[in-house]
């Protein structure tokens, strides 16, 4: 019983950091709140196997914790550094708009999509398989609703967790190189994507997206 | 032998036409209380043209010369499709009296006109060549529409066979849209005959005939003459379809004389018509007049349609 | 040493060769060429063993080459290679006129074998999570051949392409991890093989396949530029050089397409075809008149092009849609023509680009006096494009109504010729734009280019016309075969 | 045959193989072109009787079978011989666009044309036809883009538009029409089973694909743009046997179908407004060369009309209707590929002269042309169907069989014929004024723009040759209508049911000539005897009432027709420009007339594109966000459309 609890309780915690990953207006405060949720995703991992007794979990939260937890925030706290920015620009809608926007329709997308997952899950725990579809979606809304691009490419990395999440509560059984395949797209991602916002910061001097508007028709 | 037939049929034709003209000239000045010239006049009208000298406008071309011959060869053959010396037994020639042959000669006969027109440059002309252009257009289809009736309620399209079918009281005026296309027929043959409200003949430089403004001499002579045949074969072809009596008489001769007397009587009778109705514009006066035609041959091909 | 294994390895390898030449045009140049030809042709030996009924598999069925994807392992060689070739060219036109430096000429180099690599991989791949993974690797290595350059579009350009596509993708990931989930313990054998899926499809949930064809469609479609997901396509195909927008709409689309055609397969043999059908038909539909309009303003050349794509995708998709033997067959006999064609057609924008410095057309015209061989290869690219038959498009899009026709739905029929109609006026209208009249605006490289540089695009437009007129047994084989394998008759 | 088809291949290759060295390779094109069209012409005349096979070897997509049967031959034969006719002209006319396109491309798309033609008329299978037809639409495109200049594509454009939406249906009925009958041979086609709304439905599907190429009603927009567009020994060809081969085609694939009585009625509608609005539009055109083009909208009406019959014969049962309305479809296809092609040719040599196609500019042509002028006044008397020339003729059989078709019970067959013979003869009418405006307009009068016209010479006489050639035919198949009629019926009877019956009263050209010849004497005999004045003609100015006489004075084309215009303002929509400054001062009056169907049928449609092609921009406004949205938008939309309609 209290690990369910305890995994509820994750699960309920990293929907929060989600909220908070989107909703800081401080990109250093934001990249904190991933690498926390990222953490309690790890320890979701843990705690299943620790319920489940799944192996290949733990292998996935140590490889996890190492790129996710430890690389991916460094790298980003690094690029915050060097283009010396601190707080985002404007989104859509507002700073106070976009996250309740953000917040009830991946709350509202989340309680459609889970039903369905909790129908093919391994693992029928509801409120895991509901915060994996309502991170995602809060990454997705991420993508629509801001214009900064550090908090698109946290946004990715949002996404990215929620579609983590759902594969170890989904298809933790399958192969080891799938896990590592998927992990290093994403790390490559992150990485080209922090290159292009470099560049994108050196042509347009700010790194507010909706400027790029160029191509059209 | 056929022929020679023919060959009568048109040079009596060619010789009695310039009397019906000065007779309906004649009867015209009589309306008009005036004296008015002798019923000889037309002969010596032309007797006069071919002993003048000519001359030409200076853009004429070869058309201007030719054409009063062609026009002559049009409305000449034109009035040889008409079965009158010669009947539906006679093989070769009711092989030439055909409906559409007729139809389109007079349509040659009227290409070569408006050509002759635009030839001579004269501003005149110009405008009238437009204007026998126009009536073309006007007449064509209510001609058609009543041939239609007759063609297809007869099944052919040969002259000389449809009138003698007629004769024969096999198809006529016991069907009703028959009866009803005779009327809009000769209508329009009326106004082929060019005359008022649709054209003055005898005034040149009028209308239709302001074509022949800078022809003279010899040539404006043969042109006449072709243009009263043509006139005599417009009144010939409906006497052909819709009065076919002439050919009930077995003598060739005989009936040749029966149908000049014929189309001489419609000819005079046409100055009834043309005497006393009002003239009009172009446009106007077909659009008022032609469209009671119109509705007259639409009326006959309507019942024929049905089947009645 | 396993030709599969080869394939895994060797493009890989001749891109680190790549990065580590010195920087030197005529080293780079040839040495590109000269890894390419090899590439390619460890490419097509390992189809030609397909095409004589062997099928290649290690590691325990996880890499395998089958006849679907010897047809695009095909693609990747002979589009790939002519390309690569045209790309020196390319290169050195770049180069003399100052737009970018050698060692972004070496990147590029380098990174084009990467991109192969990565696209060889996403057809090779039997595990679906791994194929997943793989396309996005795509995106991933393809990025910087877009974004070339250091300017505001370019850095747009590149920006857009990995955000909607890793976003689109993202779906297809969630269709992978459902497929994996449904299938989990109902089949036999690992769940995650696309073989062990494919010939165990009819004992999986029905609901499940559909939501994962949807997932499907929304991942790989957005990858595949299919209609309203496309909106990175045009963006991207104008603003990279003319030869990886060839590679991109020639190959890596189709690339996309081929993991969306094995969802298809899978979900087709579970649920029956009408579903997927019907779905593909109202995306492919859309996708044709999405695009279909937008080319009729279009006075980019890259980016009318780019929008070409979009349609022709569609057409792919309507193929699927209408379905049967012959509107697969057709669809991936499109591919194929599709690949060649649009390699053709942005090639030869590179050229267009080299002549008048523009890629408005409005500012061109008279290129049939300038240069008549581009003129003409360039309206062998436009008439296969708008399916004039002769050229290899026409063959597939007649497939297509034949389908279409074969099962009664005259509709589609009418849908899908008022669609090519549309495309035709726009397109041909563009072309006489471009190719007829006065010159509008400056010309800047008054003359044809040189034989040889013009050599890849000789070839490709004689492949154009040869698969238009003339049937090739093998490559029917590979097709016929693949049909069988998703159609199982 | 096949070395007919390799040698126009070589011939064409050939001359595109002397890319460097255009004179050369005009002559040697045209020159090719004209021997092996000759050889061909030969070739398809004496295999009449016969059925010819021919496969392309090796391993071609749906390996292309081609087959002649007579009338596919007689088709060949037409195509050939135009070709023949029109090769020999372009030897020295193609030298007047030498400024405009390299000669050698011309030459070669010119031997590449005749020869798609004549495949598409041999081909026996539904890939390589569509493959053909399509080809030959391109090049005929390339050949009016030989004429490159102001508004060049756009013309092009609307020719190509109108071909693509006429081979899509085209494409769509034959492949279903394949589908139904379960092999992609044409050969092989007999006995399609389907209902009679699938029948009509592909029949005019037929039709819009095939009458959109031939020039039919409402597709005749393309006609006066392309050809005046194209170099005239392009548009002769064009206009003389491309639509022609439409028709072939049109023909071959009906009569594939089961026959209704429906067919007949559909065509002789379309025939007869094609007739009519075809003829109008020819009559109010100010450009020769757009009256012309737009008399093969006329022409190809009555060649519909016939075949209408035909196939109202062939839905009915009466083979006797279905021969003779098959004998005048073919006959009336023959005349007009011979005097249409003429007429463009001359158009040719009159623009080639004066560099100038409107008829308000040009007079007095004649005594400058006067070679041109007698072969044109004689192919304008053939085109208006006037005795005793050839287009009479076969506008009389074309009459004939509206005449035995109405015969027939029953009110609606009555009515479509009485509606056919009435829209006939009004063309007739129109036609007669359309041509006498044309011929006179140009070669009669004065001059209207003296310097166009003064620099006019007559062209040489290789270019006269050919022409003189095919008035003379238009003058024989008159005079010898018979022949030629029993000839056609032989290659009809190889289509329709066989009939016994073939007495079929007919007119007697040869009568008809024979009496016009006696009338000539008759005026000479009565001027001999009555002593006419012979004496020297004196030349004067033309009478002007009394004024000076002035150029401007004389009936100009505008004017000629204002008196119709007036009457048919109902269907005729015009732009009328008076330009007025001062009393004294010159009025300029410019009179436009629309193709009221462009502005009512086509453009419409283009604008409501064009705005849809407008507005969808703002889908794509660059903005990533919205773009992300759609992703999520059309991912719900279709959750919706999967889960509650599939």
């Amino acid at each position: 019983m209290a690990n369910i609890n305890i995994i509820d309780i994750i699960a309920v915690l990293m929907m929060g950091t989600s909220f908070a990953v989107f909703g800081l207006r401080q990109y250093r405060h934001s990249v904190l709140a991933y690498a926390l949720q990222t953490l309690l995703l790890v320890a979701i991992f843990l705690a299943l196997y620790t319920k489940y007794g799944t192996h290949e979990l733990l292998a996935w939260s140590v490889t996890a914790f190492i790129i996710k937890v430890v690389c991916v925030p460094l790298y980003l706290m690094r690029l915050i550094k060097k283009l010396n920015l601190v707080v985002e620009d404007e989104p859509v809608g507002g700073f106070f708009i976009s996250p309740v926007v953000a917040l009830s329709f991946s709350l509202a997308v989340a309680m459609m999509f889970y039903k369905v997952f909790i129908h093919f899950s391994i693992f029928k725990d509801v409120l895991p398989l509901f915060a994996a579809s309502f991170i995602f979606m809060m990454g997705i809304f991420g993508f629509i609703l801001r214009t900064s691009f550090i908090k698109q490419i946290l946004s990715y990395c949002l996404f990215e967790n929620g579609i983590h999440l759902s594969l170890a509560l989904m298809a933790y059984t399958s192969h080891e190189l799938v896990e590592v395949g998927i992990l290093t797209d994403a790390v490559f991602a992150v990485i080209i994507m922090s290159i292009l916002a470099k560049r994108f910061y050196a042509s347009y001097g700010s790194l507010d997206t909706s400027k790029a508007v160029n191509l059209r028709g | 032998m056929d022929f020679v037939y023919l060959l009568l049929q048109l040079v009596s034709a060619i010789v009695v036409a310039p009397l019906f003209d000065g007779i309906s000239r004649k009867l015209r000045a009589k309306f008009q209380s005036r004296i008015g010239p002798s019923i000889f006049q037309t002969y010596y009208d032309i007797y006069k043209l071919l002993k003048r000298g000519r001359t030409k406008s200076s853009s004429t071309s070869y058309i201007y010369q030719v054409s009063p011959y062609l026009l002559f060869i049009c409305a000449a053959a034109m009035f040889c499709a008409l079965p009158i010396t010669y009947g539906a037994q006679s093989a070769p020639l009711s092989q030439f009296s055909d409906i559409f042959v007729l139809l389109y000669l007079g349509a040659l006969f009227r290409f070569i006109f408006i050509v002759a027109g635009i030839d001579t440059a004269n501003p005149f002309a110009g405008v009238s060549a437009s204007r026998e252009g126009t009536i073309g257009f006007y007449t064509e289809e209510v001609a058609v529409i009543c041939l239609i009736v007759v063609m297809m309620g007869t099944g052919s399209t040969s002259l000389s066979y449809i009138s003698s079918l007629v004769q024969e009281g096999s198809y006529g005026y016991a069907v009703p849209s028959f009866s009803i296309a005779s009327t809009a027929f000769l209508w329009v043959m009326y106004v082929e005959t060019g005359r008022k409200p649709y054209d003055l003949a005898e005034a040149e430089q009028e209308l239709q005939e302001g074509v022949l403004g800078e022809f003279c001499g010899k040539d404006f002579a043969i042109i006449d003459i072709a243009i009263l045949l043509k006139q005599m074969t417009v009144l010939g072809f409906f006497l052909v379809i819709f009065m076919p009596w002439a050919g009930l008489v077995d003598n060739p001769i005989l009936s040749l004389i029966i149908f000049l007397a014929e189309i001489g009587f419609l000819y005079v009778m046409g100055v009834f018509i043309d005497n006393f109705g009002p003239r009009f514009t172009i446009n106007k006066g077909m659009k008022r007049t032609m469209l009671f035609a119109l509705a007259i041959s639409c009326t006959s091909l309507a019942l024929y349609i049905m089947g009645i | 040493m396993d030709i599969l294994l080869l394939i895994l390895i060797i493009p890989f390898v001749c891109g680190v060769v790549m990065f580590l030449m010195p920087q030197k045009f005529q080293i780079l140049q040839k040495v590109h060429v000269v890894l390419s030809i090899c590439v390619s042709a460890l490419l097509l030996s390992a189809v030609s063993k397909v095409v004589n009924g062997v099928q290649l598999s290690i590691f325990h069925n996880f890499i395998f080459l089958d006849s679907l994807g010897a047809i695009f392992l095909s693609l990747i060689a002979i589009t790939g290679l002519l390309v690569n070739i045209y790309a020196t060219t390319y290169m050195k036109w770049e180069l003399e006129d100052g737009h970018i430096n050698i060692k972004e000429v070496k990147n590029y180099f380098a990174l084009s074998f990467i991109f192969t690599w990565t696209m060889s991989l996403s057809v090779l791949c039997n595990n679906i999570a791994f194929m997943w993974a793989a396309i996005e690797a795509t995106t991933l290595a393809s990025v910087f051949l877009v974004a070339v350059k250091n300017d505001k579009k370019s850095t747009e350009s590149g920006y857009k392409y990995i955000v909607l596509c890793s976003i689109g993708l993202a779906f297809a990931l969630y269709a992978t991890i459902l497929l994996y989930s449904a299938a989990n313990g109902k089949i036999d054998g690992e769940a995650m093989l696309y073989t062990n899926l494919l010939a165990n499809a009819a004992n999986l949930d029905s609901m499940a396949l559909k939501l994962v064809f949807i997932f499907a469609l929304i991942g790989f479609g957005t990858k595949a530029g299919l209609a309203p997901t496309h909106t990175w396509l045009p963006d991207v195909h104008a603003e990279g050089p003319a030869p990886t927008s060839a590679l991109l709409s020639g190959v890596l689309l189709k690339c996309a397409m081929l993991g969306l055609i094995r969802y298809y397969a899978v979900v087709a043999n579970g649920v029956g075809f009408d579903f997927v059908q019907s779905i593909m038909i109202v995306s492919g539909t859309l996708t044709l008149f999405i695009s279909a309009f937008f080319l009729i303003r279009q006075h980019n050349v890259k980016r009318m092009f780019a929008y070409h794509s979009i349609a022709h995708m569609g057409v792919i998709a309507f193929g699927l849609g209408v379905g049967g033997a012959i509107g697969l067959f057709a669809a991936l006999f499109h591919c194929a023509a599709h690949s060649f064609t649009k390699a053709l057609a942005f090639c030869s924008t590179g050229n267009i680009a080299k002549i008048y410095g523009t890629k408005d057309m409005t500012k061109m015209g008279s290129m049939i006096r300038i240069a008549p061989l581009t003129a003409v290869l360039f309206g062998i690219a436009i008439c296969s494009l708008v399916g004039v038959p002769g050229f290899a498009i026409f063959v597939s899009e007649f497939l297509i109504f034949k389908a279409a026709a074969v099962d009664g739905k005259y509709i589609l029929m009418g849908i899908f010729a008022l669609a090519l109609a549309i495309i035709f006026i726009a397109d041909f209208s563009h072309f006489f734009l471009a190719s007829f009249g006065k010159v509008e605006g400056k010309v800047e490289h008054n003359g044809e280019m040189k034989l040889s540089e013009n050599l890849p695009l000789i070839a490709l437009a004689i492949l154009i016309v040869s698969f238009g007129i003339w049937q090739f047994d093998s490559f029917t084989f590979l097709l016929d075969e693949s049909v069988k394998n998703i159609v199982k008759q | 045959m096949q070395t007919i088809y390799t040698l126009f291949l070589l011939a064409s290759l050939l001359s595109l193989a002397l890319y460097k060295k255009p004179l050369l390779a005009q002559k040697v094109g045209f020159g090719l072109a004209s021997v092996i069209s000759l050889y061909a012409a030969v070739f398809f005349f004496s295999n009449f009787d016969e059925t010819l096979i021919w496969k392309l070897p090796g391993n071609f997509i749906s390996l292309p079978q081609f087959r002649l049967d007579s009338v596919g031959m007689f088709f060949s034969f037409l195509v050939s011989f135009i070709a023949f006719a029109v090769s020999l002209f372009s030897f020295d006319y193609a030298k007047f666009y030498e400024k405009k396109a390299n000669l050698a491309v011309f030459a070669s798309l010119f031997n590449a044309f005749i020869l798609s033609m004549l495949l598409v008329i041999a081909s026996d299978n539904v890939f390589s036809f569509m493959l053909l037809w399509e080809i030959m639409t391109l090049i005929s495109a390339l050949l009016i883009l030989i004429n490159d200049g102001e508004g060049a594509s756009k013309n092009v454009m609307i020719y190509l538009g109108i071909a693509q939406i006429g081979a899509s249906c085209l494409m769509v009925a034959l492949i279903i029409m394949a589908s139904i009958a379960g092999t992609f041979e044409f050969s092989k086609f007999d006995h399609l089973e389907m209902g009679m709304g699938m029948s009509i439905t592909l029949f005019s599907l037929l039709l819009i694909g095939l009458g959109s190429k031939a020039g039919m009603f409402p597709f005749h927009v393309w006609l006066p743009i392309a050809y005046c567009q194209c170099p005239s020994n392009a548009s002769a060809l064009m206009s003389g046997v491309m639509i022609k081969v439409a028709l072939f085609a049109f023909i071959k694939f009906s009569l594939l179908l089961p026959q209704f009585a429906y067919f007949g009625y559909i065509l002789l509608t379309m025939g007869a407004l094609s007739c009519i609005f075809g003829i109008i539009y020819a009559l109010v055109s100010n450009d020769y060369k757009a009256s012309i083009a737009y008399s093969s909208c006329e022409n190809v009406g009555i060649i519909f009309l016939g075949l209408g019959g035909a196939f109202y014969g062939l839905g009915t049962n009466s083979p006797i209707i279905a021969l003779i309305g098959f004998i005048a479809a073919f006959f009336h296809i023959l005349n007009h590929a011979v005097f249409k092609s003429l007429l463009f040719m001359l158009s040719g040599n009159v623009f080639t002269a004066t560099n100038t196609r409107d008829m308000d500019a040009l007079g007095g042509l004649h005594k400058k042309m006067p070679i041109t002028s007698i072969i044109f006044f004689v192919t304008a008397l053939s085109i208006c169907a006037l005795p005793p020339l050839n287009g009479f003729a076969s506008e009389w059989i074309v009459y004939k069989t509206m005449v035995i078709g109405g015969i027939e019970e029953g009110a609606s067959s009555r009515f479509f014929f009485s509606l056919a013979i009435i829209a006939l003869s009004i063309t007739g009418a129109m036609a007669i004024m359309a041509f006498s405006k044309v011929y006179g307009a140009i070669f009669l009068g004065v001059a209207r723009d003296t310097k166009c016209v003064e620099e006019a010479k007559e062209v040489s006489f290789s270019r006269l040759l050919p022409l003189g050639l095919l008035a003379s035919l238009c003058v024989g198949f008159g005079l010898f209508m018979n022949d030629v009629v029993s000839i056609l019926s032989k290659i009809v009877l190889t289509i329709i049911p066989q009939t016994s019956v073939s007495t079929y009263g007919f007119i007697s050209m040869p009568i008809i000539v024979m009496v016009m010849v006696l009338c000539s004497i008759l005026p000479f005999i009565f001027l001999y005897l009555l002593k006419a004045n012979n004496k020297e003609v004196r030349v004067t100015d033309p009478w002007a009432c009394g004024f000076i006489y002035n150029k401007n004075m004389q009936i100009g084309s505008n004017s000629f027709t204002g008196d119709i215009r007036k009457a048919l303002s109902f269907l005729l929509k015009h732009e009328q420009e008076i330009k007025l400054d001062g009393y004294f001062s010159k009025v300029v009056y410019t009179k436009k007339t629309h193709d009221l169907f462009w502005e009512k049928l086509y453009a419409p449609v283009i604008d409501m594109v064009m705005l849809i092609a407008d507005k969808i921009g703002i889908f794509q406004n660059g903005r990533t966000n919205l773009y992300a949205g759609y992703i999520l938008i059309y991912l719900c939309l279709v959750l919706i459309f999967g889960y509650y309609y599939l």
